[in-house]
This record gives structure tokens, C-alpha cells and sequence, in this order.
């Protein structure tokens, strides 16, 4: 039953992943406006001669801020999990 | 059909990673199948960015030519940096559960319920 | 436990390496492929390195989960720093306030494809150094503390 | 010619992900998705996507499987027998 | 001139799939390795000539990268199946 | 003042204020009611002592209703949906993710087919 | 008064000055304690301020924009772009205001709630870290006008929200309830990334505004608003998709839980935005908005009644919040079913909107202050079963008084706060269709007789010998629960000042698409 | 100190190696220099105690570092050659006999250890299988060990090279 | 010419090599000979495409003295040492894994290690 229900769900992902690549053609973005903008004028506003650094680092460094913040809340989330635990801090759930 | 294979290869790795986790029941199975959409969801960000015969947009010792989209890149770029993180504080969860219930198995982790 | 003579010894003089290379595509972020992400997990991953050819033991000793997580936290604080200094000169969070200013990495770009000077791009060298310190810290720290998972268990 | 790298690429891409989802000893998964990852960097590589690529070399092929074999010494390595 | 690269570069991929036999076949842990390894070295070889291919220069820097880095997942899983890891 | 408080709901208006004064009002009505009883019952007399069948008053804490017995008759009487029910929580995760992508699924025929 | 820099710049600082709070927490942490917990309650009290400051300046002067990285925060779109924005902006209008408010007044009362609560535990550093952190991800996500940033946001949200639910490593069963969320909002997260990439391989646009003023409702957008619509709604923990809803809540610390509810919502704010203001009236409202009604009335039915035999007090409460998220599904999805029609929309549509939203806040307060009794429950008592609990209403007289005022709001007794909000969702429903009425207020009813069994077997009865020395719960606790009592009472008491200062123009702001999009781009 | 300014200045060098060409033909600019002065400086603190782990510090001799060059290009190379084609005629033709076997090549250094070890891995049908931690000596998996050679204790280590005697090249770059 | 000549000869032979390893890696018996085959002739295999790749870029150099092709020789080959060193490192680990995780050489006609580690 289960695997029934599994098999159903992935198939409808399937054809609902596939219809995006159907959708979209390879090769031929639609629109470009914007990374058009992107490779024209990056060199000159941000002094980068990388337009992915400046993307990263300039245009869109607010991301770059928060990706790096989910680095460091991993990085505390896993010391939190290896911590060494103090004697009285066992809890009753039930 | 041939043309929009990154497409089709980036679905499938979608749904390969989503059978993954609903079909197999070890946790670090589970994680991996997570880290198989991320690898997918990745593909098709850079894919969606090519243009054909599009070069790196680079312009050191670039020849002068058409680029592909960069946004998409610094996109991708973040993601991998976040998938590691997420992938490292699950896979530290699965060790945690494991010293502690003595099992990986996802059937057999389930002290919450009801 | 480490591993054989061999391995170590490769470690160690392929560390200095991993290290140079992982600084150069650091402060190359802005002309060729990389940046502080990449640059950093390449460092990142030589502390890794050292991390699996000597023993847990030895190397938490040397490389101290303390001193990681201190220099990640120091270059996360010099990233936003950085950001927060383009907000206090009168632009906005993230102003790119050194670019073409003359100073350091100030000089003006040239248009087009060029070989590229590393002395330009205003706050993007510094950015990629921030965040370079700050995904070595935190990736090296990261397999510390799942070693020490496993260590505390077998002890 | 291109397409035919892409192709194959993809190709292994696709055979190391079905390999990673069928096999039981989580050790050679982990290594399957090593393969898997440098296969992926080859193809950003092709889409020409060099520092994604890099990205994907160091973090993914490096710093991944060396995370994931940690986490499987701390656990187990075979797979529950389903039942 | 570009179609010897190219060609080179297919033949590359080819044996990559075929080394991804002995991944799926090897009866033990480190025949897979040896598959992993033998990947490694085909990518690299790959990528130096996707490089000259596509007239970008810098994009060896990533061959370099997976030179140096690719070594570390194969000390990891050498040290697991050597039973050293963590004791 | 009763302007300020009163909450204009469309169809009509609700004032908190108001509703405050009612129940102040309800609330003096029925001290007045309770006034009106017996101030003092008196200490230790029959009329305070629990009637048990003639056994010993159990202690206070044994008496406590716990509550998980509170509402049996509401979950026995829904029986059938809770039997239903409660196993879905399976504190499985993979179940978890089964929903969830199959809520994806589910709505993604619905607007592919509806909208 | 408050500096022009501020102002211009407040919506930069909302999220800088808690994320240099959280960056710095670890190395404070070593020089003390003291310095640590101050440092981290003034991180917070700044950020409820900056909060407070930009809100004013949002409803007097209209939505915000910051451009991040440009050479002044207004200039969203270039001069030589041809009309397209480059840079990240953040547009915030009146409903991410509101969002952002009510997310900094639960920080702070959480904050100040943990000083006292947290202080026998281990791994303080990272908590207090994660906490602020948790802060940031909530406000980015009410705040971004971008998609992958909201992306990014997200993350740091799940990611914060699952290490924080693991807190109590002690014998795994928080970890397992937070391995539960980090994996379902990771995936939920990635599917969200993969909408973006559909949308962006569209239209080539990240800004919300951007690519709401080129949709065109392909195939593509169907499959990127589900996949959209479906994770966000699971993050909120709506109904069938809420089962890590009661693990994580459940096994959270109490001050975590109470700011989980808020971390929640803010995924609530992207279901709501990505409906109106992404996507507006190019989709079919009727059948999304249906979707979203029936997820809320699954959510309010199915969440009351498994609440109702619960054993574990937090659990309870975990499955109210379930079911409470359905009144705002409920009251946004019938103002969204009529956005196409402008009559009814004036006619029930907004009053539900402003109920729905209204109970945002609402709920965000009182189940804010339920868990926080609870937590002082379990900080005294060591326990929280109900079974085993029973006559604290002699010794934490002050926690049972804030506990009634919980209880009653969340049963929406008058005149506390919740009965404002859902009487307002009562009536609009009414004239949308009689039975979801009907069904919400047996909702409530349950809801109460729910609470009942809870205040009886933890307040009432005998003082249990167990328990005999529990004392009343420590200041800083009770005046982080003081904050959230008292704005539970006010917003019931003056419920219209409410809905006029602050629903009445977020829900205006959500219903206006154009207006939004004009405000970003300039008057197209 | 002496460990910090050997270690500095080969990070130097592989800087300026990897920056080569980045002035104008084959110049270094000066920001270049400067980025690698810091740059190696900061990688010798990082990791000098890892990269010199003995007291000694033979190998700071330039001429070491002319004969490993040379090491590397004419005898290592041709020996690579011809196991190269050894393996190649044992792949097609199958003929293989393969056993592990000890050698003592005698050497005292670690780096020595490291360079025959690769040099053995890379020649002639040979692969280090393992070292003796106190005595240097290496354990070789040999793909094709002679008739009756199996029957020796301890294997010469000229034996395992036929062209030339890559061993005592070992010795006198790294001791 | 003679460099288009250099480079053709390179690229033939550094395929032919990698082939010959990956039918190795297929074809022998054990761990240790497929480690024989992938450490040797990949590594071979790949210096000579490099070495292909080095010929061109010095080739390019001289004709256009732009430095660009110099960093592309310079850099490939500090790919090919690193490749160098790292291969045979690896190899070695991999063996040593696999003897101390009890897989003997299969057929073997000695195994002093065996001894060693007894």
C-alpha cells in the first residue's frame, strides 16, 4: 500500500519536474535583461573583472551575508548537539 | 530531445533524491537523498543560466563572445554553501540519535508519536 | 589512531600547498574562477586533510576547536563590518565604498577583457577574505566536532 | 561533440545516483556520491560555470564525503534489511 | 585542431563510464575506491582540456582544486575501512 | 470613549467595554446571589463532612481527577476518528515526507486540471 | 527625534544589528556569562526598536524601499537598466511591518524569558546565538521584496529553528523531533529554490515585484506556485502536512517554542505573499483560494481534536497552534476565493483578510504566553505530563493567572485579544459559506474545553505532595510573560485601534498588488 | 623562526609560480608580490609545524632542489615509462604472479620514505602496500615477483628499478 | 606544425594509456593489481594529455607572446605534480586499508605484511 502510495506521488513529481524541463528550452533563456545588465555594466560599477564575484560579493551581497549566517548557525547547531553536558541536566518528558 | 537533456537529467535527479528518502529507511540514506535534490535543484539553476555557445562570464583572457547568465551561478554558489551546512547539522542529528537510541533505522526512530 | 608514515608525511608537506592555493583563489576571487567560498573549503578541506592523516587526538591539540570558531566569528564580523561601513560614509548596506577610490584595491578597472590588476574592486577582495576566513573556520570546525562525536564514543 | 560530453556525463551522473539509492553498504554510497559529486562539478564545468564548479569540487567532492564517512563510522554502515 | 581536444574528451567520458563498471561491480569497498580514483584522474585530464578548448585559461584553476582536494575523500573512506577512524 | 473600543466587524460591531460592564454587572449579580446563602456553615459540623457510604474521606491527592481521564467520554465516543487518526502520526519521518509530497501532488493535479 | 539616518536606513539595521548580536554571542560568551545574556537582551531591545521605528515609518509615509548596495536605498531600479531592478531590495510594506513587530515584542519577551530559564543549562553561547539568529531569519523573511533572498532567509530560519529544537540533546528525543523539522524544511526549502529557478528561468527577475508585473500563469508558474504554495504551508504547519508541528514544539525549550509559533508564521507571510502579491489576480483565485481554505479548516479540526487527548502539556499546545493557523488559512483563503470580485471583496472579503491577519498577531501573543507558562511549569515542576501534575495554583499563583489569560484568549473568550480576531473570521466566513463557520466555531469551542482540561489537572485540585516545594517561577520569567499578558489584554480590549492602526493596512498592503509593485519599480 | 622563513619562502615560490603571467609577459606585478609576501607569511604560520617535521634542514640546499627537478624529469620519468608499459603488456596479455614483499631501502628521513614510497607506487608493477614505522622499511606489492624470488626475506631495492638506481637518487636528494 | 604534431602524438598516447588502466581496473583479479593498473596508467595517461596541453600553450606563447598561455602551461602543470603526488599517496592508503581490513591478496604468491602485522 504504501509503496503504491509512493509509487503514485513520485510519479506525479516526475511528470511535474519534467514539465519544467519540457516548458523552458536549454540553450535559449526567454528574458536577459537583467544579467545583460549584469555582464555590461558589472566591470565598471563594482571594478571586478569575475561577474559571478561581483554578483555575489556587490549586487547580491545581502545573500552572501545570510548564507554565511547559515554557516554559522550550523556550525553553532552542531556544537550545540556535541557539547559537553553538565551533570542535572536530564529531563523527564513523560 | 537531446537538446534539453541538463533539464531532464536535473528532474530526474530530483525524483531519484525524493525516492530516495520516501523508499529507503536508514537516516543517512535519508540525508543523502536530500543532498541528490539539492545536486538536482543546482543543475538546473546553472543549466537554466547557459546560453548556447555562451563562455564563463569571466573577462580575464576571455575572448570576446556572448556570456552565460552569472546571476544563476551566485545563486548556485550560496545553495552548495547552504546545503553543506544543512547536510553536516542532519548527519550530526543522525550520529546524536544513533549514540543515543542505539539505531539509524528511520521505522525504529520514532519515540514521538500520537 | 593515524594513518601510515607515508600519508602523514604527504600531509604535511601537501598542507602549505592546499593552504598558498586556497589564499590564492581567495584574494583572486575578483579576476579569475573562486572567491571565499571556494578558497575557503579548498583551506577548509586541507585542515581536513591534517584532520584524517594524524589522529584525533594529536591534531585537536594543535588545531584548537576554540581558535576555528574564534577566526570564523572574526571574519564574519569583518564581512558585515565592511557592509556596515559602505551604510556609515553615506551610502547603503553593502555600498561597494573602496572601489575606484584610489586606495587600496581602488585603482580604476579596465573595460573588457583584460588580465585583470588584483589591485582593484574595492570591497570584494576584502569581502572574499572575510568570508574565506570564515568558511575555513567553519567547515574545519564542522568535521572537528563530528570527530569528536565519534571520538568521545569509542572512548 | 559537446552534447555527446553532456551526454555521458549526465549518463554517469544518473547511473551513480540509482547506484546510491540501491545499495545497501552505506560506505559505497558514500563513494558513489563522491563520483556523483565530481561528475557534477565536470558539468558545471561544461555549462561553463567555472566557480560553481570549483565550489562543487571542494565542498562537494572534498568536504562531503568526508562528512558523510564521519557520520557513518558514528552509526552504522549496512543498511536495515527492509521487512 | 579543436576536434582532437573534443575527441579527447569524449573518449575521456566513455572510460569514465566505464570505471563507474567496476564502481557497481566491485565486490568490496576499496574496488570502489579504485574507481573513484581512476574518475578522479579522467576529470582532471578532462577538465585541463576543456580548458584549452574553450580558450579559458583560468578555468585550470579548477583542475588544480580537484587534484589536491579529491585525494582527502579517499584518505577518509581508506582510513573507515582501515577501522582507524575515530579510536 | 465607546466609540474607540468598538470593533467594526462588517456585519456588525463587537465593544469590548461594553461586554466588561455586562460581565461586571452579571458578576455583582451573582455575589448578591451567593450572598443571599448561609454565611457560616459552621465548623466540623455534618454539614461539611463528606458523605462517602460510610467510609474514610481518601486522602486529597487520590481524589485529584488526572487528566488524562478527563475527556474519555468524548474520545471514546469518537473512537472511530481517533482510530483513524492517531496512527497517521507515526513519528515516522518517512511518512512525514510522504505527506508532504504527496500534498504536492495532490494540489498540483488539482490546479493543473482546475486552473 | 530619531535620527534621519535611521529612519532612511532602518530596514538595513532591522536585520545588521541582530545578526552583530548573534556574530558576536560566541566570543562574548567566553568573557562571561553576565556579558553575554546583556548583550544579547540589548541586540534584542535594538532590534524591537528599529522594528518599532521602521512600523511608524512604514504606516506614515507607505512601503519602504531599500536597495542593498546601491548609492542611496531609494534608487530600486538603475537609470541605464532599462526599468529592471538589479540589486536586492527590500520592500517592506505595511504587512511586513506588522510581521517584523509582532516577531521582535515575542523576541524580546523570549529573550528575557530565557535569561532565567536557561540559566543551569549547558551551551548557553549557542543558544542565545541561535535565538538571534532565529531573530534574523524571521525578520529577513517578512522583509525581502526578493525571492532568493526570502530562499535564503528560509534557511537560516529552518536551520536555527531545528538546532534550537535539539537543544536538549540529553536522551535524543529532541534531537529526533529536530532531525524531523531540519529534514522536512530542508526539502521544503529546496523545493521553494526550485520554484524560484522555474520563475527565474522565465522571466529572468528575482524581485517579487519584477516578476509579478511580467507573469503570465504558464504551465511553469502552475507548477512553481504549488510547489511554492505546498512548502510554505507545511513550514506553517498546516494540516496534513503538520506532524513535525507537534514533535518539534513539543520538544523544543518552552521560550524556543513560543518563538517557533512566530517562525512559523513568518512562512505563513510567504504563503500570503507569494498568493497576492507574487502572483495577485494572474491565478485562478477561486481554486487556490479553496486549496488554502480547506488546508485551514483541516488544519483547525484535525489540530483541535488531536489536541484534546494529548498527555504531554506541550503537545497540547503544539496541536492548538496547528489548529489556530487554520483560522488564519481560513480567513486569507476566503479573501483571496473573492479577490477577483470586487463587491464581495469589499462586502466579507476584507473583514476576513483583517481577521485572518489580525489573528496572526494574536495568536503569535497568546500562544506565545501559553508556552511560557508552560515552560515555568516544566522549569519548577520537572514534568509535563498532566497526568502526574495537578495543585500548582497554590504555589505559581502569577503563572496560573497569566495561564487563564491564555487560555481564555486562545478559546476566544472576551475580551481577550482572540475573540476579536476570530469574531471578525466568524462573520465574514458566515456570508462566504455558513458551514466553514460553523466548523470554526466548534473549533473554538473544543479549543476551550481543550484548555479547561489542562487549567483543571495543572492548577487545580489538592497540592500534590511531589510538589510541595515549588515556588513561584523567577522575575525575568514572569515579566517576559507579563509583556506578552498585557498585549494580549490590550489588543483585546481596544481591538479597533488594532485593525486601524496596523491590520487594516496590511491587509490592504497584501490585497493591493498593483500598488506594491508600483511602489518597487517606480509607477509602472 | 628558521622553520617559518623555509616554509615562507616556499609558499613564495609556489605563489609566484601560480601567479606567473599576471604582470605583463611572465612579470609579476608588485601588488602580486606584496599579496605573496602576506600571503606566505600567513601560510608559515599556519603550517610550519607541519610541513618541517624533522630537526634537520637538509632540504633548504638549493642544489637538493636542482637534483630533485632533474630526479623528476629524466630518471623518475623513464622508469614511469617503462613500468607504464609493463602493466599495459600484463593488462592485455593477463600474465601476472603478484605477491607482497619487504624491502629495506635504508633511508632516515621521512620525506625520503614519502619520495620512494611514491616513486615505487608509480614505477614498475610495484605498489607500497605499507612501512615499518620504526625501521623505514616498505612493504611492496609487486604485480609480477621473478621465480623463485619469493623465497628471499628482505627484497633489494635496486631490484625493483632496472634502469636506474632511483634509491640512492633518493638518498642524495633527501639525506 | 611540429607542435600540432606533438600534440596529436600526446593526445594518442595519453588515451591510449588511460584505456589501457580502465580495461586494467575491469580485468584483474584484485584490489592491489586494479590499484597497479589506475595508479600507474592514469597517472601516465594524464601527463600525456597535459603534456599535450603544455605543448600547445608553449606553442601559443611563441607565436602570440600572450602571458596568458604561460599560466596555462604553468598551471597545468602544477595540476599534473599535484595529481602526481596525491595518486600515488591515495594508492598507497588504499592498499594499506584494504590489507589491514583482512582482504588478502588474492592470488598471491607471498605476503610479508601478513607476517609484519601477525
Amino acid at each position: 500500500m504504501r509503496l503504491l502510495v509512493t509509487g503514485a506521488v513520485v510519479l506525479v513529481l516526475c511528470a511535474g519536474m519534467l514539465a519544467a524541463s519540457v516548458g523552458l528550452e536549454y540553450g535559449v533563456p526567454a528574458f536577459s535583461d537583467m544579467d545583460d545588465y549584469f555582464i555590461q555594466h558589472g566591470q565598471e560599477q563594482t571594478g571586478g573583472n569575475n561577474i559571478v564575484t561581483d554578483i555575489v560579493f556587490d549586487f547580491r551581497g545581502f545573500d552572501t551575508l545570510g548564507e554565511a549566517t547559515v554557516l554559522f548557525t550550523a556550525v553553532l547547531g552542531i556544537g550545540l548537539a556535541f557539547r559537553k553536558r553538565k551533570e542535572d541536566e536530564e529531563y523527564d518528558y513523560e | 530531445m537531446l537538446y534539453d537533456l541538463p533539464f531532464l537529467a536535473a528532474a530526474l535527479l530530483m525524483v531519484i533524491g525524493i525516492a530516495t528518502m520516501l523508499l529507503r529507511r536508514n537516516l543517512i540514506k535519508v540525508v543523502m537523498g536530500l543532498s541528490l535534490v539539492e545536486a538536482g535543484v543546482n543543475l538546473l539553476l546553472v543549466a537554466l543560466g547557459y546560453r548556447g555557445g555562451g563562455i564563463a562570464p569571466i573577462f580575464t583572457n576571455a575572448p570576446q563572445d556572448l556570456m552565460v547568465l552569472p546571476t544563476v551561478q551566485a545563486m548556485t554558489l550560496t545553495n552548495i554553501v547552504i546545503g553543506i551546512a544543512t547536510t553536516a547539522l542532519m548527519l550530526s542529528f543522525v550520529m546524536v540519535i544513533y549514540r543515543r537510541y542505539g539505531t539509524a533505522d528511520a521505522d525504529a526512530v520514532r519515540r514521538l508519536r500520537g | 589512531m593515524t594513518m601510515s608514515k607515508i600519508v602523514r608525511t604527504a600531509a604535511g608537506w601537501l598542507f602549505p600547498f592546499i593552504l598558498v592555493f586556497g589564499f590564492y583563489i581567495v584574494m583572486h576571487g575578483h579576476l579569475t574562477p573562486g572567491g571565499g567560498f571556494q578558497g575557503g573549503a579548498v583551506i577548509a578541506t586541507g585542515f581536513v586533510l591534517l584532520i584524517v592523516a594524524g589522529s584525533y587526538g594529536d591534531i585537536s591539540r594543535r588545531i584548537t576547536k576554540a581558535s576555528l570558531s574564534g577566526g570564523e566569528t572574526l571574519g564574519l564580523l569583518l564581512f558585515i563590518v565592511t557592509a556596515i561601513t559602505g551604510l556609515a560614509l553615506g551610502g547603503t548596506f553593502f555600498a561597494n565604498w573602496l572601489a575606484d577610490g584610489g586606495l587600496i584595491f581602488g585603482n580604476p578597472v579596465l573595460f573588457g577583457a583584460n588580465p585583470g590588476d588584483l589591485n582593484t574592486a574595492g570591497v570584494i577582495p576584502i569581502m572574499n577574505l572575510a568570508v574565506g576566513v570564515e568558511v575555513l573556520g567553519a567547515l574545519s570546525v564542522i568535521v572537528l566536532y563530528m570527530l569528536s562525536g565519534i571520538a568521545e564514543e569509542g572512548a | 561533440m559537446i552534447d555527446i560530453i553532456h551526454g555521458i556525463v549526465l549518463a554517469g551522473l544518473l547511473v551513480s545516483a540509482l547506484y546510491i539509492v540501491r545499495c545497501r553498504d552505506l560506505l559505497s554510497a558514500a563513494i558513489s556520491f563522491g563520483i556523483f559529486s565530481f561528475l557534477l562539478s565536470l558539468e558545471f564545468y561544461i555549462l561553463q560555470a567555472p566557480d560553481v564548479a570549483i565550489a562543487e569540487a571542494g565542498i562537494g567532492a572534498g568536504l562531503t564525503t568526508a562528512i558523510y564517512i564521519v557520520a557513518i563510522r558514528g552509526t552504522t554502515r549496512w543498511e536495515e534489511v527492509s521487512g | 585542431m579543436t576536434d582532437i581536444w573534443t575527441g579527447a574528451v569524449v573518449v575521456l567520458g566513455i572510460l569514465i563510464l566505464l570505471a563507474m563498471i567496476r564502481l557497481v561491480l566491485g565486490p568490496t569497498v576499496p574496488d570502489r575506491v579504485v574507481a573513484l580514483d581512476a574518475v578522479n584522474t579522467l576529470t582532471v585530464a578532462a577538465m585541463i582540456l576543456l580548458a584549452v578548448i574553450y580558450r579559458q585559461i583560468v578555468f585550470v584553476d579548477v583542475a588544480i582544486v580537484y587534484a589536491l582536494l579529491s585525494f582527502v575523500g579517499t584518505l577518509y573512506i581508506a582510513k573507515s575501512v582501515g577501522g582507524e577512524l575515530g579510536q | 470613549m465607546a466609540a474607540i473600543v468598538t470593533l467594526q466587524t462588517g456585519t456588525g460591531f463587537w465593544n469590548p467595554l461594553a461586554w466588561c460592564i455586562a460581565f461586571a454587572i452579571a458578576l455583582v449579580f451573582a455575589y448578591l446571589i451567593w450572598m443571599l446563602g448561609e454565611k457560616d456553615p459552621g465548623k466540623g459540623g455534618d454539614l461539611v463532612r463528606p458523605y462517602l457510604s460510610g467510609n474514610p474521606e481518601p486522602e486529597k491527592s487520590a481524589v485529584h481527577l488526572r487528566g488524562g481521564n478527563l475527556y474519555w467520554g468524548f474520545t471514546e465516543a469518537l473512537h472511530g476518528y481517533y482510530s483513524r487518526v492517531t496512527p497517521l502520526h507515526s513519528g515516522i519521518l518517512t511518512d512525514y515526507l510522504l505527506w508532504f509530497l504527496g500534498v504536492i501532488a495532490v494540489v498540483l493535479i488539482m490546479v493543473g486540471v482546475l486552473a | 527625534m530619531i535620527p534621519a539616518f535611521i529612519l532612511q536606513h532602518a530596514p538595513a539595521l532591522l536585520l545588521c544589528v541582530p545578526m552583530l548580536g548573534a556574530f558576536a554571542t560566541p566570543l562574548l560568551g567566553r568573557l562571561g556569562a553576565g556579558i553575554r545574556n546583556a548583550w544579547a537582551l540589548l541586540a534584542m531591545l535594538a532590534t524591537l526598536c528599529v522594528a518599532g521605528i521602521l512600523t511608524s515609518e512604514v504606516l506614515a509615509n507607505g512601503t519602504l524601499i531599500y536597495t542593498f548596495g546601491a548609492a542611496a536605498p531609494s534608487f530600486a531600479v538603475p537609470l541605464d537598466s532599462g526599468g529592471i531592478p538589479i540589486r536586492i531590495i527590500f520592500a517592506v510594506d505595511a504587512m511586513g511591518a506588522f510581521m517584523a513587530l509582532s516577531a521582535s515584542i515575542v523576541g524580546t519577551a523570549v529573550l528575557l524569558y530565557s535569561i532565567a530559564s536557561q540559566k543551569k543549562n549547558s551551551g548557553q553561547d549557542g543558544y542565545y546565538g541561535l535565538l538571534l539568529l532565529l531573530t534574523v531569519g524571521i525578520l529577513g523573511m517578512v522583509c525581502t521584496g526578493d525571492l532568493f533572498n526570502f530562499f535564503v532567509f528560509l534557511e537560516i530560519n529552518s536551520l536555527a529553528g531545528a538546532a534550537l529544537v535539539a537543544y536538549r540533546v540529553d536522551k535524543g528525543v529532541a534531537v529526533e523531533a529536530g532531525l524531523k523539522y531540519a529534514v522536512l524544511s530542508t526539502l521544503g526549502g529546496l523545493l521553494v529554490l526550485f520554484a524560484i529557478a522555474l520563475l527565474y528561468g522565465q522571466y529572468d527577475a528575482l524581485n517579487i515585484a519584477m516578476i509579478a508585473s511580467r507573469m503570465q500563469f504558464t504551465l511553469l508558474d502552475k507548477v512553481a506556485l504549488v510547489m511554492l504554495l505546498v512548502a510554505l504551508a507545511m513550514k506553517a504547519g498546516s494540516v496534513p502536512m503538520h506532524f513535525w508541528t507537534p514533535d518539534a514544539y513539543s520538544m523544543a525549550p518552552s521560550a524556543i517554542t513560543a518563538f517557533l509559533v512566530v517562525a512559523s508564521q513568518a512562512s505563513l507571510y510567504g504563503v500570503f505573499r507569494v498568493v497576492f502579491s507574487l502572483y495577485g489576480l494572474a491565478l485562478d483565485c477561486l481554486t487556490v483560494g479553496w486549496i488554502i481554505i480547506i488546508l485551514g479548516v483541516l488544519s483547525m479540526f484535525v489540530g483541535v481534536t488531536m489536541a484534546i487527548p494529548q498527555k504531554d502539556v506541550k503537545r497540547l499546545m503544539a496541536y492548538h497552534a496547528v489548529s489556530q493557523t487554520g483560522y488564519m488559512l481560513l480567513g486569507v483563503g476566503v479573501a483571496l476565493a473573492v479577490l477577483g470580485n470586487q463587491d464581495l471583496l469589499a462586502a466579507y472579503g476584507n473583514i476576513a483578510m483583517q481577521g485572518g491577519i489580525f489573528h496572526i498577531i494574536n495568536h503569535a501573543m497568546y500562544k506565545g504566553l501559553l508556552f511560557l507558562t508552560a515552560g515555568a511549569i516544566f522549569y519548577r515542576t520537572g514534568t509535563r505530563n498532566l497526568n502526574r501534575l495537578g495543585g500548582l495554583g497554590h504555589s505559581m499563583k502569577w503563572t496560573m493567572i497569566f495561564f487563564i489569560i491564555g487560555a481564555l484568549a486562545i478559546a476566544g473568550i472576551p475580551p481577550f485579544n482572540g475573540f476579536a480576531s476570530k469574531l471578525m473570521i466568524y462573520e465574514s466566513v458566515f456570508l462566504f459559506n455558513p458551514l466553514l463557520s460553523i466548523i470554526a466555531m466548534v473549533v473554538s469551542i473544543l479549543t476551550l474545553a481543550s484548555f479547561v482540561k489542562v487549567f483543571h489537572s495543572i492548577f487545580m485540585g489538592p497540592a500534590l505532595p511531589e510538589y510541595a516545594e515549588v515556588r513561584e517561577a523567577p522575575l525575568p520569567m514572569l515579566i517576559g510573560m507579563g509583556i506578552l499578558a498585557l498585549m494580549v489584554i490590550l489588543f483585546g480590549v481596544f481591538p479597533q485601534q488594532v485593525v486601524d492602526i496596523l491590520v487594516a493596512p496590511a491587509a490592504a498592503a497584501l490585497t493591493d498588488q498593483g500598488g506594491y509593485i508600483a511602489s518597487v519599480l517606480g509607477g509602472a | 623562526m628558521i622553520p617559518f622563513i623555509a616554509t615562507a619562502l616556499v609558499a613564495f615560490v609556489l605563489y609566484l609560480i601560480l601567479t606567473a603571467g599576471s604582470g605583463s609577459f611572465g612579470l609579476w606585478s608588485p601588488v602580486e608580490l606584496g599579496m605573496g609576501v602576506l600571503v606566505s607569511c600567513v601560510t608559515a604560520a599556519i603550517s610550519r609545524s607541519f610541513f618541517i617535521s624533522d630537526t634537520g634542514y637538509r632540504m633548504a640546499n638549493p642544489l637538493r632542489w636542482v637534483r630533485f627537478a632533474v630526479y623528476i624529469c629524466v630518471p623518475f620519468f623513464l622508469e614511469m615509462a617503462r613500468a607504464n608499459l609493463d602493466v599495459a603488456y600484463r593488462v592485455i596479455t593477463g600474465n601476472i604472479r603478484p605477491g607482497i614483499v619487504r624491502i629495506a631501502p635504508g633511508l632516515k628521513t621521512d620525506f625520503g620514505v614519502l619520495m620512494l614510497a611514491n616513486s615505487i607506487t608509480l614505477t614498475p608493477g610495484t605498489l607500497t602496500v605499507g612501512v615499518d614505522e620504526a625501521t623505514n622499511d616498505l612493504f611492496v606489492h609487486m604485480i609480477h615477483i621473478g621465480m623463485g624470488d619469493e623465497k628471499k626475506e628482505i627484497f633489494e631495492s635496486a631490484d625493483l628499478f632496472s634502469i636506474f638506481p632511483l634509491t640512492d637518487w633518493i638518498r642524495r636528494i633527501a639525506e | 606544425m611540429i607542435a600540432d604534431l606533438l600534440i596529436l602524438a600526446c593526445v594518442g598516447i595519453g588515451l591510449l594509456f588511460n584505456t589501457l588502466g580502465i580495461i586494467g581496473i575491469l580485468r584483474f583479479p584484485d584490489v592491489y593489481t586494479r590499484l597497479h593498473a589506475e595508479t600507474k596508467t592514469t597517472t601516465f595517461g594524464t601527463i600525456f594529455l597535459a603534456a599535450a596541453v603544455v605543448v600547445y600553450g608553449v606553442s601559443r606563447l611563441l607565436e602570440s607572446g600572450d602571458g596568458q598561455y604561460l599560466t596555462l602551461s604553468v598551471h597545468t602543470v602544477v595540476a599534473l605534480l599535484a595529481l602526481a603526488v596525491t595518486n600515488a599517496t591515495g594508492a598507497h592508503a588504499i592498499a594499506r586499508a584494504a590489507h589491514r581490513s583482512g582482504q588478502a591478496p588474492s592470488p598471491a604468491v607471498i605476503d610479508r605484511y601478513l607476517e609484519e602485522e601477525a
